[in-house]
């Protein structure tokens, strides 16, 4: 592979791995409370829907992103209040949300637009539109860097930049705040909050709405960045690829950040078979570079790359009297 | 903020002698009664025993003044001021602090995040982080409490764990401090060290609750003691005033025949035979570090020890929960220690039954009826087969009202839940489900936990019965009393040995407890 | 009452789908008739859709894609009296209409096109679902670039193995920046509801695009070249129209029958040079005289003009 | 917290779940303005209506018995299996290959081979993820939710590359021989009359040559399978020494320990069990249906059966009750396709409610159950 080409692909890893790594450090948050959530993939299409539906109406993608991060909300407290104010299983809730999800988007968007569940294309101040950093075009053409420059870190929306300062910003909530000692805490021992006199139920809604929020940026970055307009299942299995990204990363912050980049130059040599197949001298079938992330999710869980221990409450709902 | 805290508990401390008082306290857990109008009051500055049997409704009582659980009727005073503690966050405003039976810390947290968990003193953690080194230090050599404050729980010792919520409740600076059972996991030399810490903390001043069974600390460190019985306040006297006869009389309602009738053993062949057993738990820790025994057809061995020093593992080795090496025979016969071979149905099989320790979670399955239990691991017992394919429910279920019968199980409904028994009929269920099976060795393990009298002595007595019919058994129990009147042997257990053996007859509660805290005996 | 079952890109793809939606509109329209449709979710459910219209009495039933051939083979004989009409795709059955498109004719226009267009004498194809179809359209499109630039260079490109190769935008706009990168500056696109990404993309990177199916110009007003016009609003018009006395057998729409074209509107009135155009309209006349023969992909499997 | 009667938590706790899903999806309805009853009654008349609408209801019923029974069987061993969408894929693949490989000379012998072929696929498909669990403790949700990926994947791969006859252009097997056609309902003495075909003059419909037509409808011999299944299921849980194991080690894993019950093997078995019932939904679709392996033939199946199994308490008699539930959810669903502006995607927002209220929100019911109870009691007083 040539230099170029290398880097175009890189260019793609970020645009394809920037969802993935705001829907993990989304489940990040949740899951390190406590509350296992396989829901972010319905959370995501339904906060793109939201952004696409809102964006195309108002014109701002600004105002997409709210209404995105809005739906997401929504969703995230219908988790919270089935698994921690009902106890419910929290594995059937995201299973169930994001059916309902899965749904719903599409009827909204087709009682409102008509266009076989889809919103209309976006264009101009409705997206959030590549930015180029400063002096990218002079440095185009300086050897090695400029192309990387160039292609790889200059050219993406806000949101992508956003996103990967999520990751300090999660770091540092999570292990240098009081509220991130009490978040870990509560997925580790919930009782051991409970006794130091901290709720534990408003703990836990408290992740469950950062996730929310987290969700619903990478679900209005799909609709108004990536692409111009939400589409049925526009997600297409992103959030579950989150989710492994999350289990590879070991629920850490800056591994998620590594995790999610690795299964986007995953979906980014799916789309070039061509140079895949140019390096591998050998005609590699599309369908096993699709499935690679969860191959490689699957060999994680098995042990074979490290061995991931979630967090210790995780998937229990806190009961106090039986 | 905590200035004025403090200022406002001495305050009012001149109005009340009383550091605490509950007036008519109740709670219930579904149809259990855990609490029914408890009155109680504590005076200032002294220390508080409680005492009642296993599932009296303590721990619940020091839950609610702790708003862990919110009682359903009743009243807080707190030095003479009525408190609402609707939740643990009040409690610790009011200068409560509590140490739980089950510890509730964070694993995998240092002990500083832990201290500091819930009193962090702003929103960045490492101003807390700093302040509470300092204190801690001090703390530390304030009560000769020395922890490591950088250490991670996980690697700390049970007493270490013990002295970090102890340390939790004094950085939170209470003047009242309750502890639940904190002896039951230390031994001897660790719980004299705590009792001198309590000692100092009671001459500064506090408060404090001790929840404990052992009559022997309620006479040497309280100064006064509450009774409990199912439920409810017996009565609450003075130490000085009273003697732990007169203490169990009121736990259990009425005189204790601490005695258990039974004839002079007469050994026969050796039955089991285990030489230099060792178990690793999970993390890779050595819990059994080669244990050597025997036992006689016609014989009990009791186990005796303070709880966690690898008695459970012994039951579990034997019984086949637990991969194991060493040796174990059986009649001579070799029994397989690890591999698929080594399961309780292939222990059951060779003639070994096993009534474990915690009946709920390893003996019972609490959804299933009691005779789907009754074939809980005799499940491929002939007997309860009609053919090659089915199993013979029927059969099992006549089965079930005939033990139920013999054991005075109650009620006697074979198809109600296992839940939905007591604790003492759910543990008649598990023994007549064992003894009946009129095994060559009976592993028993705590017989009559949360058992009441009643059926104390009349579990005692198929343990006694099955002896003189000639059968072996090993019986491991926490409680020394239970330990000495039944056995005919007793072996100390101590970190995961056997620190010496003696005879009933001519030891006695001092020479077993010096074993007990790994002093003298075998190295 | 007709009916029609689009399939998996959906009515709204703005292509290939679509333009068959505008043709049964355009039917509505003017016959002010009513229609049953239907759009396919899954493979699976092509079946359970077409018995379900015949037996509600629809008749004629269109359906729009080749991916209906096998059951439709199997649903027509259990329905003698419904008329079937299916297009991409040939099924021989008595009471079926067949209609095909001369796909790598009208490519050839459209790739004439590109290659007088580009300024980097590199331009690209992005076809949908790795098909022989979609091959005869990127075969007929590298033949038209070769016949004005000799020595341009043409990136085939296919999406996918699978239908849902026909409604990825995503895919669609990484592959038309990886095109790019490469060199192209003029993007082909036959990949239905994917090819929206491609044009969107091509847009926002400065570079021109060329659609499919429909006129799809107007997405991008100025940056669209031109739009390779495949008539199925037409053939669906017509076979409306001839409601249930649809004539049964193959038709092969052509340059010539005005089944294939490439628009001309005003959204790129201002790309399109009179030269262009010239040589372009000469090119069709060669076609439709048969001058010309087009090389088709699925006659024999091979291009000589690229390799896919 | 207090204790609802056993009738109650088993028949009315379902059933206002299911009201409430109902409710909501009603809400759903008007909010997309959208009419409810006139919704509800073309459902109705498009599953039940009609001989055609119940040949596709008991067809959809008998896939998501054989998927309700995969989610139970694992349930009942306190495994969440959501790879059933993945090993009905699988099962189909087993079924192709199975019915390509011989010119069948009947059905009975094809149907016996591809069920085999269905089970065997279906069950190996989840031997990974339940060995993974077993062995090296890997979450089985996470597992098989992965695996379900993987299988789509391998399909699209078999399809494209290896089972796609020459110049088909539509990723799909072959067909399968004629002696592998397994008799659909409408073929099946007496019950085909059922689903003769009427002209408007309620006179039997011809063709030219004089023979009475049948509507050729999808439901076939599988449905007699899956209700043998069914019972099958239930002997097995609740009447064999395995089945004894199983539920036992799904109570309590500790305990089961305790009295001998390897985990490990409870887990393999039950995972295969649960594998291969999910596989053998594809004699149905693929077999008795399709008559061809084409992509995605599973149809999010594999998912309804996790409502299924929710919705019928995890008990056989449940899940046949629930899979006609859904059958008619899912024809009727179609019939609004067809039939209104209401997206077909109504029928997912169903079906999530239904998981949604009876899987997760149960113990809100539970507690609404409880207060209502309560009112009665205190009336009683
Ligand atoms: N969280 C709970 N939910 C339901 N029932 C409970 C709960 N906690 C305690 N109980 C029940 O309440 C009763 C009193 O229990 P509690 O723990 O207070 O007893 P205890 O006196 O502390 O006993 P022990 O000496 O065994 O610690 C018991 O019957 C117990 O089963
Ligand atoms: N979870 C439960 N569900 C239903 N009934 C229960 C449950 N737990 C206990 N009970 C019932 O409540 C009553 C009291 O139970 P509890 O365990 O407190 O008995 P107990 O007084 O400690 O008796 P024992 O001395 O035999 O242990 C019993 O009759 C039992 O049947
Ligand atoms: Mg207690
Ligand atoms: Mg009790």
């Amino acid at each position: 592979m040539d230099y170029e080409t290398l880097m175009q692909i890189l260019g793609s890893t970020v645009r394809l791995g920037t969802p993935l790594l705001l829907a993990c450090l989304a489940g990040l948050f949740s899951e390190r409370a406590g509350i296992f959530d396989i829901g972010l993939e319905g959370k995501m299409l339904a906060a793109a829907m939201a952004a696409g539906t809102v964006a195309a109406m108002s014109g701002s993608a600004w105002v997409g992103l709210l209404a995105g991060i809005g739906a997401s909300l929504i969703f995230a407290m219908l988790h919270g209040v089935a698994s921690i104010t009902f106890r419910g299983n929290q594995l059937i809730s995201g299973v169930a949300l994001n059916f309902l999800s899965s749904g719903i988007t599409v009827l909204v968007a087709q009682a409102l637009f008509g266009q076989g569940g889809r919103t209309p294309p976006l264009d101009g101040a409705a997206r959030f539109n590549p930015i180029t950093l400063p002096f990218a075009d002079s440095l185009k053409d300086v050897p090695l860097i400029g192309p990387l420059y160039y292609q790889v870190i200059s050219g993406h929306s806000i949101l992508v930049y956003a996103a990967v300062a999520f990751v300090p910003l999660t770091w540092w909530i999570l292990f240098r705040t009081r509220f991130g000692l009490r978040l870990r805490a509560v997925g580790e021992n919930p009782a051991a909050v409970d006794t130091a006199g901290v709720s534990v139920k408003g703990l836990r809604f408290a992740a469950v709405a950062i996730t929310g929020v987290l969700c619903g940026v990478a679900g209005a970055y799909m609709a108004t960045a990536l692409q111009a307009g939400f589409g049925r299942e526009m997600t297409a299995g992103r959030g579950y690829i989150a989710l492994a990204a999350l289990i590879f990363a070991k629920w850490r912050p800056w591994q998620a950040l590594g995790a999610t980049m690795l299964f986007g130059f995953f979906q980014a040599l799916a789309l070039r078979p061509d140079v895949v197949e140019r390096i591998a001298q050998v005609k590699v079938p599309v369908s096993a570079l699709d499935a690679l992330p969860y191959i490689l999710t699957v060999l994680v869980l098995a042990g074979f790359v490290g061995k991931a221990i979630p967090p210790r409450a995780g998937g229990e709902p806190y009961v106090k009297e039986r | 903020m905590e200035a004025t805290a403090n200022g406002g508990r001495q305050a009012t401390a001149a109005l009340s002698p009383y550091a605490i008082e509950l007036k008519g306290i109740s709670k219930a857990f579904g149809p259990v009664q855990a609490n029914r109008d408890i009155n109680i009051a504590v005076p200032r500055g002294t220390i508080h025993g409680i005492i009642g049997e296993n599932g009296a409704g303590k721990s619940t009582l020091m839950s609610i003044l702790y708003g862990f659980y919110r009682a359903d009727a009743g009243e807080i005073f707190i030095n003479g001021k009525l408190t609402p503690i609707p939740d643990s966050q009040s409690a610790i405003r009011a200068g409560i602090g509590m140490v739980f039976q089950h510890f509730k810390l964070v694993q995998n947290f240092t002990v500083l995040e832990n201290v500091i968990l819930g009193a962090e003193d702003g929103p960045m953690l490492n101003t807390s982080l700093a302040k509470a080194r300092k204190v801690l230090a001090d703390l530390s050599r304030e009560y000769e409490m020395d922890v490591d404050p950088d250490a991670l729980i996980e690697d700390l010792s049970v007493g270490h764990q013990q002295r970090v919520e102890i340390l939790k409740a004094l950085y939170r600076q209470a003047d009242i401090l309750i502890l639940d059972e904190p002896t039951g996991v230390l031994t001897p030399d660790e719980a004299d060290h705590l009792f001198r810490i309590l000692n100092g903390l009671k001459e500064q001043g506090k408060t404090i609750i001790l929840i404990t069974h052992k009559l022997r600390e309620i006479m040497e460190a309280t100064d006064n003691v509450s009774v409990m019985r199912r439920g409810t306040m017996v009565d609450t006297v003075k130490t000085a005033e009273s003697s732990p006869e007169s203490l169990a009389e009121l736990m259990v309602g009425r005189k204790v025949l601490l005695e258990v009738e039974k004839a002079k053993a007469t050994p026969g062949a050796v039955v089991l035979a285990v030489e230099n057993l060792r178990v690793k738990d999970e993390h890779g820790v050595e819990r059994l570090k080669g244990v050597s025994l025997e036992i006689r057809a016609g014989e009990i061995l009791g186990i005796a020890g303070v709880a966690g020093n690898g008695q459970s593992e012994l039951l579990e080795a034997l019984g086949g929960i637990a991969r194991a090496t060493g040796r174990i025979t059986l009649n001579g016969v070799d029994l397989p220690l690890v591999g698929l071979a080594a399961n309780g149905l292939t222990r059951r099989e060779a003639g070994i039954a096993h009534v474990p320790e915690d009946r709920q979670h390893l003996g019972l399955i609490m959804d299933f009826s009691a005779w789907e239990n009754v074939a809980f691991g005799y499940h491929n017992d002939p007997k309860y087969q009609k053919n090659a394919l089915f199993m013979d429910n029927d059969a099992l279920r006549a089965d079930t009202e005939a033990k139920m019968a013999r054991y005075d199980v109650r009620p006697p409904i074979p198809t109600l839940a296992a839940k939905n028994f007591s604790g003492g009929n759910q543990q008649k269920i598990v023994v007549a489900r064992e003894v009946e099976q009129n095994p060559d060795l009976l592993l028993i393990g705590q017989p009559t936990r949360g058992v009441d009298i009643g059926a104390i002595e009349f579990i005692h007595k198929q343990i006694v019965a099955l002896r003189d019919a000639g059968k072996a058994i090993l019986l491991v129990s926490v409680e020394l009393d239970e330990i000495m009147s039944l056995s005919d042997r007793i072996a100390v257990m101590f970190d995961g040995q056997i620190m010496g053996t003696a005879d009933p007859e001519t030891t006695d509660e001092r020479a077993l407890g010096l074993l007990m805290a790994g002093v003298g005996g075998k190295a | 009452e007709p009916a029609i079952i689009f399939d998996l890109g959906g009515k709204f793809d703005k292509s290939f789908n679509e333009a068959a939606f505008n043709g049964a509109e355009k039917w509505a329209k003017e016959t002010g008739g009513t229609y049953k449709e239907l759009e396919m979710q899954s493979e699976a459910q092509r079946e359970q859709a077409l018995r379900s219209l015949a037996e509600e009495g629809a008749n004629p039933i269109i359906m729009t894609g080749f991916a209906f051939g096998d059951v439709l083979n199997t649903v027509a004989p259990d329905f003698p009296d419904t008329k079937f009409g299916i297009i991409d795709m040939v099924v021989e059955q008595p009471n079926v209409k067949s209609v095909v498109f001369t796909e790598d004719q009208g490519s050839y226009l459209v790739g004439m096109m590109a290659g007088l267009a580009s300024k980097t004498n590199t331009v690209g194809f992005i076809g949908g679902m790795d098909i022989p179809l979609i091959r005869r359209f990127g075969c007929g499109y590298a033949q038209g670039v070769k016949a004005v630039k000799p020595d341009a260079t043409v990136i085939l490109n296919m999406t996918g193995t699978t239908p849902a190769a026909w409604n990825d935008p995503v895919k669609g706009a990484e592959l038309a920046k990886a095109q790019k990168s490469q060199g192209a500056d003029v993007i082909y696109a036959a990949a239905g509801g994917t090819g929206v990404g491609v044009l969107q993309t091509a847009a926002d990177e400065g570079i021109l695009s060329i659609g499919v199916d429909s006129n799809q110009n107007y997405l991008h007003p100025g940056k669209v070249l031109t739009s390779m016009l495949k008539r199925v609003d037409n053939a669906v018009y017509e076979a409306f129209k001839e409601g249930e006395d649809l004539k049964p057998g193959i038709n092969v729409m052509d340059l010539k029958a005005g089944g294939v074209d490439y628009a001309m509107d005003d959204n790129n009135k201002d790309l399109v040079t009179p030269e262009m155009k010239a040589a372009v309209d000469a090119a069709a006349e060669k076609i439709k005289s048969g001058e010309l023969v087009v090389h088709d992909y699925m006659s024999d499997n091979t291009c000589p003009a690229g390799s896919f | 917290m207090n204790k609802l009667p056993q009738w109650a938590d088993v028949v009315l706790v379902p059933l206002i779940s299911l009201l409430l899903a109902a409710l909501v999806a009603a809400i759903v309805l008007l909010a997309i303005g959208q009419s409810p009853t006139a919704a509800l009654a073309i459902m109705v008349k498009g599953a039940f209506g009609s001989a055609n609408g119940w040949g596709y209801t008991l067809y959809y019923t008998t896939s998501f018995i054989f998927t309700g029974l995969s989610v139970i069987v694992a349930f009942h061993a306190g495994l969440f299996n959501i790879g059933g969408e993945g090993q009905a894929q699988l099962g189909g693949l087993g079924v192709a290959l199975v019915c390509l490989a011989l010119p069948w000379p009947h059905w009975t012998v094809a149907l016996l081979a591809a069920t085999l072929g269905a089970a065997a696929f279906g069950a190996a498909w989840a031997a990974i993820p339940a060995y993974l669990q077993a062995k090296r403790g890997s979450h089985i949700v996470i597992t098989t939710i992965m695996f379900n990926y993987i299988a789509s994947a391998l399909i699209v791969y078999m399809l494209v590359d290896v089972l796609r006859p020459a110049g088909q252009m539509d990723p799909a097997s072959a067909r399968f021989p004629a002696g592998a056609k397994l008799p659909a309902l409408s073929d099946m003495p007496f019950i085909s009359e059922f689903f003769a075909k009427m002209n408007a003059d309620g006179t039997p419909k011809l063709t030219k040559a004089g023979v009475q037509m049948y509507s050729n409808v999808p439901a076939n011999v599988t449905l007699f399978i899956a209700l043998a299944a069914c019972f099958v299921v239930w002997l097995l849980l609740w009447r064999t020494r395995l089945g004894y194991q199983i539920r036992a080690f799904g109570k309590s894993e500790a305990a089961s320990k305790y009295a001998g019950i390897n985990p490990v093997k409870i887990t393999m078995i039950v995972m295969l069990i649960s594998g291969g019932l999910a596989g053998m939904m594809a004699i149905n679709n693929v077999m008795g249906s399709a008559e061809r392996l084409l992509q995605n033939s599973a149809e999010g199946a594999g998912f309804i059966g996790i409502a299924v199994a929710l919705m019928g308490r995890n008990h056989p008699l449940g899940v046949l009750l629930a899979a006609l539930l859904f059958g008619f959810l899912y024809q009727g669903g179609a019939a609004l396709g067809l039939n209104t502006t209401i997206p077909i995607e109504m029928r997912v927002v169903v079906q999530g409610l239904v998981i949604l209220f009876t899987g997760a929100l149960d113990q809100m019911v539970r507690m609404l159950l409880v207060w209502l109870f309560s009112f009665g009691r205190k009336a009683a007083v």
